[in-house]
């Protein structure tokens, strides 16, 4: 290493990452093996979604809001549902309540395993990232059962849903809470007990308890650094006012917080276990009736068109809360604005945090640690110098470099 | 005014806080709204949620009065363009960890007229909304004061810096800059 | 003359026959890794497959590196990694070049290839790969020590003992099994030895969870990051024939037994039956002390490595030392 | 011609490179999905690597922002050829739901040419490993090209 010498050169990790406003660009001022300083320069998945809604009826915009990204994608959906039913006043029947948080809940597990099989393969343990990823496969399984699809299942409406849980997607929840009640302590035991994987997480990316508050981090993030915040609990929304969800913090299970990677991934984990008990009261407490509150579209169409205001629906995605605001306006049919605001959106803003004085090798850790997306991991891109070149390439030109190369080549 | 950055852990009753911020803002309030959020089974109420409309005269004397109760977190910045005035609204929530049900949501909403478009920065005060600020300096052209860095976040290097996305008006973005895709 | 033909000969074909028993053996720890984790696995012969195809790809020089040193280094890097095998003898077959060199030029010819890739990595003007050539280079000086501590031990060992032959010489740790010489103590004291040798090897290797220089999800597969093509198939085959030389040597000293004689077998048979015999055991060495360790590990950073490396391991080296020495005292 | 015997072996070995250029992400969870024991696709040879220098295969994702217009175009370029484009979702084949932008430049193959359109939103692991089968055969067509070309020099 650069022992002595001083000269610092900058890496960039990224600019290919998720989500909405998600994706980061960081760049790295590096000493040797020591990170000196951190800037975070996202952008590069800007859509401008926000933008697009304009020209979107709230139906049409449920189905943007889905993929603004794909992991949390129902969460965005009840985010948005929850502004726009705020701001027509539109009251959703309790079945539909329930099955909301029923597939929120599916998908904290499928977010929560992903992100911890992604963690493990970022520091080289493949073979936990395996483990993970099979069983994944059973929530996924269930989704699937449930909506029809594995990834943006689409199950969301205004004023409802669509799918009705049927008894046999009951059965196959029931079914996947025994399996991973069966099963999932193996991969617990597998990453939280090895002593690899614990010198790798503990004390890396530290973000301490005072930070968290001042720079407003959200959910495992928040919960990891010890703050006991989770809108399930303090403003409760669709069934979970009737679940009686406690917060999760590292202090009630270690005695301590670091505020480390170590404790976000432990939250997570944890809160997959947490998930399987709403998801057994959820199936157990489901009550019967309609599933929407107006099964006509032109008619929900129609209301929504005369209604007036703003609305706001906040709620706890995996990753923090995710904020949506809608403004509605008398006779117009399309959404006048939209606000998302993604949890990373707002964890982002602590990264610099965790970065001060960590080595290269905990960064790509570090930037999944908030982020439960599919990490950087294989997309972290080599910028070069040549970037400099003032060329403009059409496609023409590519193909004929193309070419030109492949003569080269057989030339040599 | 250096803020504690911790929260507290018992709350206040949403009357209490409303009367407080009427105290505070004197005639710089334009209107205030409870709204009671129901959900659940048998349907009550889970949590309320402040609207507040303020001049932005008033504004920082509220964040510093609010900081005092508790800690403000800070969710996000919204904004439109409404014709003579840009509205920002500032979403964030109290009592975030004072127990169940307790949260209680506030959102200040400001119109700024156009042809002063200048906001105080709280990133002095709740380093959280640096994000938020620059973005919607870059969306809507809002001028912060005491932001200090003004780096573009969201578009790319070779954006035209005068264009600014969300303006409905002539700085808005204009055909050319809009490519459709299929 | 006629001598130097035939080890000429002989050399060039043995060598060719060990790259494809390397290559053979990187595909069966590919296929075991993935049983491990509930996969199917890639066929038997993919590394065969993965390096031909890389040898007819397009084989990129970045700009920014320095061209001569960029494409020489794999060559040097395969070259030295191949040498070693003709110092190492093949169950009873003698190693072609048995005069010439010892256990020390092993050591040599294995920090030459691992230098070689450092200055690959170096010359490819890349910041990963600068970065995975520091940590290569760390990593080196990490493992050096505990290698250093066990190879004089065993000459020294083998030396006081009274076994016949020249004391770094491995067709002296051959010919007299050193278990055999030693007393309890002296057992203890190379079963230290073995377990630190083993804990160079993936590091040797550059697999997890010593591929701290390669990390794909860190650094991007750091040093070999802007090698494609030709370049990239020669890391590959290093890669593979560290694994097995490491292993080779490994069982040379510490698994000298041969199995033809006590068959009865004479001759050709003999040889052939002691080479694959001695294969066997190369294998499964690289199955338990690479990729099962692979499979269960994640990646340490690279000063837990170093620590690793100075402290537990040469630690362990010094006992063994330590108790070989009382040993011998006794 | 003794490279030819050498190149049958070569669809056999296919690493893929992954670029997300704007996806919200539901393609790459997908992606991820394929290469995890239930899909596997190490079985046929294939696997993800971390460098676009050492892939055959250039996986692109999502409709392109203009942020990503020229890391795309480098990427490409940094593929060494024989290389086949894969373009996984919708959106990255034709805009889909997000249509219509001021920030984005797509769809990919306005910015480089692709080979293989794989549809879905998201697709399915299995449909993702069935674009690659289509690469695996492209692949072989290029380097037949690439063959001639070296032949008639």
């Amino acid at each position: 290493m650069s022992a002595g010498s001083h000269k610092t050169y900058r890496i960039p990790i990224g600019p290919v990452h998720v989500g909405l406003k998600e994706p980061v660009t960081t760049w790295l001022d590096v000493d040797g093996e020591r990170i000196v300083k951190a800037t975070v320069r996202p952008g590069s998945i800007h859509r401008g979604i926000e933008w697009m809604a304009r020209e979107r009826n709230p139906i049409q915009v449920i189905y943007l809001a889905e993929r603004i990204c794909g992991i949390c994608s129902f969460t965005h959906i009840v985010a948005f549902l929850r502004a726009v039913e705020d701001a027509a006043k539109i009251e959703v029947p309790i079945r539909a309540q329930y099955i909301r948080s029923l597939v929120l809940e599916l998908e904290r597990v499928h977010s929560h395993i992903l992100w911890a099989g992604v963690a493990c393969y970022t520091f080289g343990y493949d073979s936990a990232f395996n483990l993970g990823m099979l069983l994944r496969e059973k929530v996924m399984d269930v989704l699937e059962a449930l909506t029809g699809n594995r990834v943006n299942y689409g199950v969301g409406t205004v004023g409802g849903v669509r799918r009705d849980l049927t008894p046999r997607a009951a059965k196959a929840v029931r079914e996947m809470i025994e399996f991973y009640r069966r099963e999932f302590q193996t991969f617990l035991d597998v990453v939280t007990e090895d002593p690899i994987a614990k010198a790798r997480m503990r004390n890396v990316g530290v973000l301490s308890q005072e930070d968290a508050v001042k720079y407003c981090a959200l959910g495992p993030t928040a919960r990891g650094s010890g703050l006991r915040v989770d809108l399930r609990h303090s403003s409760p929304y669709e069934a979970y006012g009737d679940l009686g969800v406690t917060p999760l913090v590292p202090q009630d299970y270690n005695g301590e917080v670091f505020g480390d990677v170590y404790d976000r991934f432990f939250v997570r984990v944890m809160e997959v276990i947490q998930s399987l008990e709403l998801l057994e009261k959820i199936v157990d407490g489901i009550p019967e009736g309609p599933i929407t509150w107006e099964p006509k579209l032109p008619k929900v169409l129609s209301a929504l068109k005369a209604a007036d205001g703003i609305g706001w629906g906040i709620i706890e995605g995996p990753r923090g809360d995710d904020t949506h605001v809608v403004k509605l306006t008398k006779g117009e049919e399309n959404v006048t604005w939209w606000k998302v605001r993604a949890p990373t959106y707002a964890n982002a803003v602590s990264w610099p945090l965790m970065f001060k004085d960590q080595e290269i090798a905990d960064a790509p850790l570090i930037i999944n640690s908030i982020d439960p997306c599919i990490s950087c991991m294989e997309r972290i891109l080599v910028s070069d110098a040549r970037a400099g070149r003032s060329e403009i390439l059409t496609r023409a030109r590519l193909v004929e470099r193309c070419r030109e190369k492949t003569r080269r080549l057989m030339g040599a | 005014m250096t803020c504690r950055p911790q929260y507290v852990q018992e709350c206040k009753c949403p009357d209490e806080v409303m009367n407080c911020i009427r105290e505070t803002l004197g005639e710089c309030l334009l209107e205030m709204e409870l709204r009671e959020r129901m959900d659940g089974m048998p349907r009550r109420v889970l949590y309320r949620d402040l609207w507040i409309r303020l001049k932005r005269d008033g504004f920082l004397k509220l964040v510093d009065r609010l900081m005092e109760i508790d800690f403000l977190h800070f969710h996000v910045m919204s904004g439109n363009d409404d014709g003579d005035v840009v509205t920002l609204n500032l979403h964030c929530s109290l009592f975030r960890e004072a127990g169940a049900g307790h949260r209680l949501g506030v959102t200040l909403s400001i119109p700024i007229p156009k042809d002063d478009l200048v906001f105080p920065s709280l990133s002095g005060r709740i380093p959280g909304t640096e994000y938020s600020e620059r973005e919607m300096r870059e969306m809507l052209g809002i001028h912060f004061e005491g932001l200090q860095n003004t780096d573009l976040l969201f578009l790319p290097e070779n954006w035209d810096e005068e264009i600014k996305p969300w303006r409905r008006d002539e700085t808005g973005p204009a055909p050319e800059n809009i490519r459709e895709l299929s | 003359m006629t001598d130097i033909l035939t080890r000429l000969l002989s050399g060039t074909a043995l060598l060719f026959l060990v790259l494809l028993l390397a290559i053979l053996y990187d595909g069966v720890d590919r296929l075991v890794h993935a049983r491990m984790q509930r996969r199917l696995g890639p066929p038997i012969l993919q590394p065969f497959y993965d390096v031909m195809k890389l040898f007819v790809k397009e084989n990129i020089v970045p700009r920014r590196a320095i061209a001569w040193v960029f494409n020489g280094a794999p060559l040097l890097a395969v070259t030295a990694v191949l040498m070693v095998f003709l110092y190492v003898p093949m169950g009873s077959l003698p190693p072609i070049l048995s005069t010439g060199g010892d256990v020390i030029l092993i050591v040599y010819l294995f920090a030459l290839s691992a230098v070689a890739m450092v200055a690959g990595g170096f010359a490819s003007g890349s910041p990963y790969a600068n970065i995975g050539a520091q940590r290569e280079m760390v990593l080196m000086m990490s493992y050096e020590v505990p290698l250093a501590i066990v190879v004089t031990t065993l000459a020294y060992f083998a030396y006081r003992s009274g076994i016949p032959g020249e004391p770094f010489n491995l067709t002296t740790f051959v010919a007299m099994p050193l278990w055999g010489v030693a007393g309890w103590m002296g057992v203890l004291g190379l079963a230290a030895l073995f377990v630190s040798l083993m804990a160079v090897v993936p590091a040797e290797v550059g697999k997890v969870p010593m591929d701290i220089a390669e990390a794909k999800t860190e650094i991007l597969e750091g040093l070999i990051c802007e090698y494609s093509g030709r370049n990239l198939a020669m890391f590959k085959l290093t890669f593979a024939l560290r694994n097995s030389a490491m292993c080779a040597v490994v069982v040379s000293l510490f698994f000298p037994w041969n199995i033809g004689s006590s068959l009865g077998l004479t001759g050709a048979w003999l040889l052939v039956a002691d080479f694959l015999f001695f294969w066997l055991k190369v294998l499964l060495l690289q199955v338990f002390g690479v990729t099962l360790i692979r499979t269960a590990f994640g990646r340490f950073k690279i000063w837990q490595a170093s620590q690793f490396y100075w402290v537990q391991v040469g630690g362990l080296a010094l006992a063994g030392m330590i108790l070989l020495s009382l040993d011998l005292l006794a | 011609m003794k490279l030819t015997r050498a190149l049958e072996i070569l669809p056999k070995s296919l690493w893929v490179f992954h670029c997300n250029s704007g996806s919200c992400n539901g393609c790459d969870i997908e992606i991820v999905a394929t290469i995890t024991p239930r899909y596997d696709i190490e079985r046929f040879g294939m696997k993800l690597v971390g460098s676009p220098r050492h892939a055959d295969v250039l996986l692109v994702t999502g409709p392109v922002t203009k942020y990503m217009t020229e890391r795309l175009r480098r990427i490409y370029e940094q593929v060494p050829d024989p290389k086949v484009v894969i373009v996984v979702g919708n959106c990255g084949a034709s805009g889909d739901v997000f249509y219509k932008s001021y920030s984005l430049d797509g769809p990919v193959d306005n910015i480089i040419p692709v080979d293989v359109y794989v549809h879905g939103c998201p697709p399915r692991p299995e449909a993702i490993i069935e674009g690659a089968a289509k690469a695996v055969l492209l692949l072989e067509k290029k380097r037949e090209e690439l063959l001639k070309a070296g032949a008639s020099r």
